[in-house]
């Protein structure tokens, strides 16, 4: 009776089947909810040649980052890739594709593709490079563009308490894009700060119920803070 | 005298309005939430997953699980609600916020707006400024009128790769406050002491001139 | 400052603005979490013409089967219409016009529809009834069809908890299209069982946002249970 | 001998592994929760918006407010989530159901199935089960064999409108159990004391049957 059981107990079983030329979807947003010690561990892998989906590719040394310095990532697509010098030099050097995507239709894209909804027609990008060529229909009088969904073959998440069954729940916001994340992934692997027992976490109020989730494993975390802002006085 | 940045902000505040949901971009829209007038009260939606946005936390409350769009530590109001990144979008894709401010480029007579990218430079994405400019009815562009070499930003045609397509109606500068009706720039408010003339030399998009251009007051 | 008050004190302030041949989305799966009391209002009103959105009609008098004595509503869309004999009456003399809906496309319209998404491919329905007249398309080899988002000039929504700020949070399986709704109606009105102090919902396990609320009144509640069913012993 | 309908829910659950999520319709579908094999844990998906269903409460913890997706009473079991229609159908059409069991009046040799509609008699609508077929990779239809005037359910094609086109690939009736491969039924198993022969006769859909076709087997 182990099958919702999907505690593991090390990073490599973690990521057990990531293969070179795998597509990864990644939670967070900036350095905040990243499932750090599962990028860790792709970079111990070595995994090469993958796409990368998150909203941001990290920092220099920190967060997705790391996996620039090894040429890890083939191709990211991302919302916003700015802070991250390695990021702008292989993509100016040709050894990274980068495929830009409006933050609302990158999280809408992770939904879709986690709920089994192909594609879609959004008001977002229409005129812009983005649209570029993309299906254009109306819709009471106003364009729209058609957006096919994403999925992965693995989905890398962070929570904050999760349950052996895979019921997650994130820590304000450190969710972001994480719950659609969960979805999307052949294999969903979620880190946590803390497993709690069956029955601790209230039904009605969980963010990622465990039929997403493959795998869960406890881990410690750095949370770097990219911008600290405090209140005068 | 052209505006200051917080004047811009002040400004742009007038137009907020009682119970008003507010996405404010980064830099000058930043600083519309410090001159919020007295009587209102308006929410703030940061697209990253929180509607309610607080001041900026102390060394004690400080925690890098609480952020904005922009990256900066916050706290979070009374009545605030958390909530993941294909919700925060699904509010602002599906109209649901009252007003958006946001910084630019350019703009043009048409109501386009390039805010994300120059070509030759780097391009660091567009986060969530197309998703907020295609969702919002009501949206103001802040901006300085012209470049430092003077080059007007108001266009008869944005030169840089858009961010949205027709869907400017306000726009606030340094010198001016200006709608965009029917393929033109429309002048509804000049800055302290800037001429009439000084807005039609920086202006290049089409100008609407009424024969009375109020100064914009401040409280 | 009343701007985030939107706590109103009558039933007539509730429903206030719904005329003639409106269309209504309705919350409720069965007789579980309907909004019982906003049904009852717009009874009193007489509106007619109504378009209703639900993902059922209620039952013989109760729920929006009420609605149905006095022919208040003009068309139904949902997807299961059984358990009520005044709307098979009607529906065969011709005087009831009736959508039938997938109910999974049905959530999904609702929620394209206030997510400002006005279409999306499903495979839901390909190569049935509910298929005709509508887009084919192959994704990845498996055929789809199109449906269009739908949206409402009324919500009316049954939550549990809610605060001043229309902030709501529903109660078990009381959920179901409530929070779908909540967000794809010109106005929305949130009736609940209790009206809580501001900051007494953790912001992180809000359902509904208050964004999407206009209009927030307090009831009382039947409650009535359609299949009353006891574990033996 | 005929399957019981308790007998055709035992078979099916010879079906469960563990780690399961499973979605029953309504009827014998329903019965397969009671046959869950020793050893093993599955968690009942309901399409209202319930995941890890229960057993049915007492007079005690009866509440309106916690039903199935047949609307009747029942409870949350450790490890359950609640969450709106709209996820709900996001696990369902994501494909993340396991296993789907359901009712039909018909199926036929191309996986087709029927099972919401008769026309001339009332129509009450699809539920969720157009959804559910479209969305599974994995479902057993269930039914009996044939109709009680003897008329096969097994068709070369469905004569009444579709819930799903070329979904279903698993058939137990009260005679067999059969899979759907390159346009015929294949029989895989007949029930106890139940012939070939009689199953031939009653299948109205090309059927293939093996050399060896063995009884099905309860523990």
């Amino acid at each position: 009776m182990s099958g919702f059981d999907k505690v593991v107990h090390s990073y490599e079983e973690a990521m057990a089947g990531l293969e070179d030329g795998m597509t990864v979807l990644a939670g967070g947003f900036g350095l905040c909810g990243i499932p750090e010690n599962l990028i860790t561990q792709i970079k111990k892998m070595g995994t090469r040649d993958l796409t990368v989906v998150s909203n941001n590719c990290g920092v220099d040394g920190f967060g997705l980052g790391v996996l620039l310095e090894d040429r890890q990532i083939k191709k990211m697509v991302s919302s916003y890739v700015g802070e991250n010098a390695l990021f702008e030099k292989q993509l100016l050097a040709g050894e990274l594709d980068v495929e830009l995507t409006p933050q609302g239709t990158l999280a809408e894209k992770l939904r879709a593709g986690g709920a089994g909804i192909p594609a879609f027609f959004t008001a977002t990008g229409f005129g812009t490079p983005v649209a570029e060529g993309k299906e254009v229909r109306e819709f009471n009088g106003k364009s729209y563009i058609l957006e096919p969904s994403i999925t992965g073959d693995f989905a890398i998440v962070k929570g904050w308490k999760a349950d052996r069954y895979g019921n997650v729940v994130y820590r304000h916001t450190a969710q972001n894009f994480n719950p659609m994340i969960a979805t999307a992934g052949k294999i969903t692997v979620v880190e946590v700060e803390e497993i709690v027992e069956p029955g601790a976490l209230d039904p009605a109020h969980i963010h990622t119920p465990g039929i997403y989730v493959d795998r869960v494993i406890v881990g410690t975390f750095e949370k770097r803070i990219e911008q600290r802002t405090l209140s005068q006085g | 005298m052209a505006l200051s940045r917080e004047q811009i902000a002040m400004r742009i505040a007038q137009e907020l309005k009682d119970g008003f949901y507010v996405n404010l971009g980064i830099g000058i829209p930043t600083l519309v939430a410090n001159y919020v007038p007295d009587g209102i009260e308006v929410m703030l939606q940061s697209e990253n997953g929180l509607l309610g946005m607080g001041p900026f936390p102390t060394e004690e409350t400080i925690d890098a699980d609480m952020i904005n769009a922009g990256k900066q530590t916050v706290t979070a109001a009374t009545g605030a609600s958390i909530f993941s990144s294909a919700e925060s979008f699904a509010m602002i894709r599906g109209g649901h916020v009252d007003l958006t401010v946001l910084g630019a480029f350019e703009v043009d007579v048409h109501g386009n707006i390039a805010s994300w990218m120059i070509p030759g430079k780097l391009i660091k994405g567009m986060g969530g400024a197309m998703d907020l400019v295609a969702g919002a009815d009501n949206i103001i562009v802040c901006m300085t009128h012209a470049s430092k070499h003077g080059e007007s930003k108001l266009l008869p045609a944005c030169t840089l790769p858009l961010t949205g397509a027709g869907c400017i109606k306000k726009v606030v500068t340094d010198l001016a406050y200006l709608e965009i009706e029917d393929g033109c720039f429309v002048l509804k408010e000049r800055a302290p002491g800037v001429t009439v003339e000084e807005i039609i030399e920086k202006t290049a998009g089409n100008l609407i001139v009424p024969d009375y251009v109020p100064e914009m007051t401040f409280a």
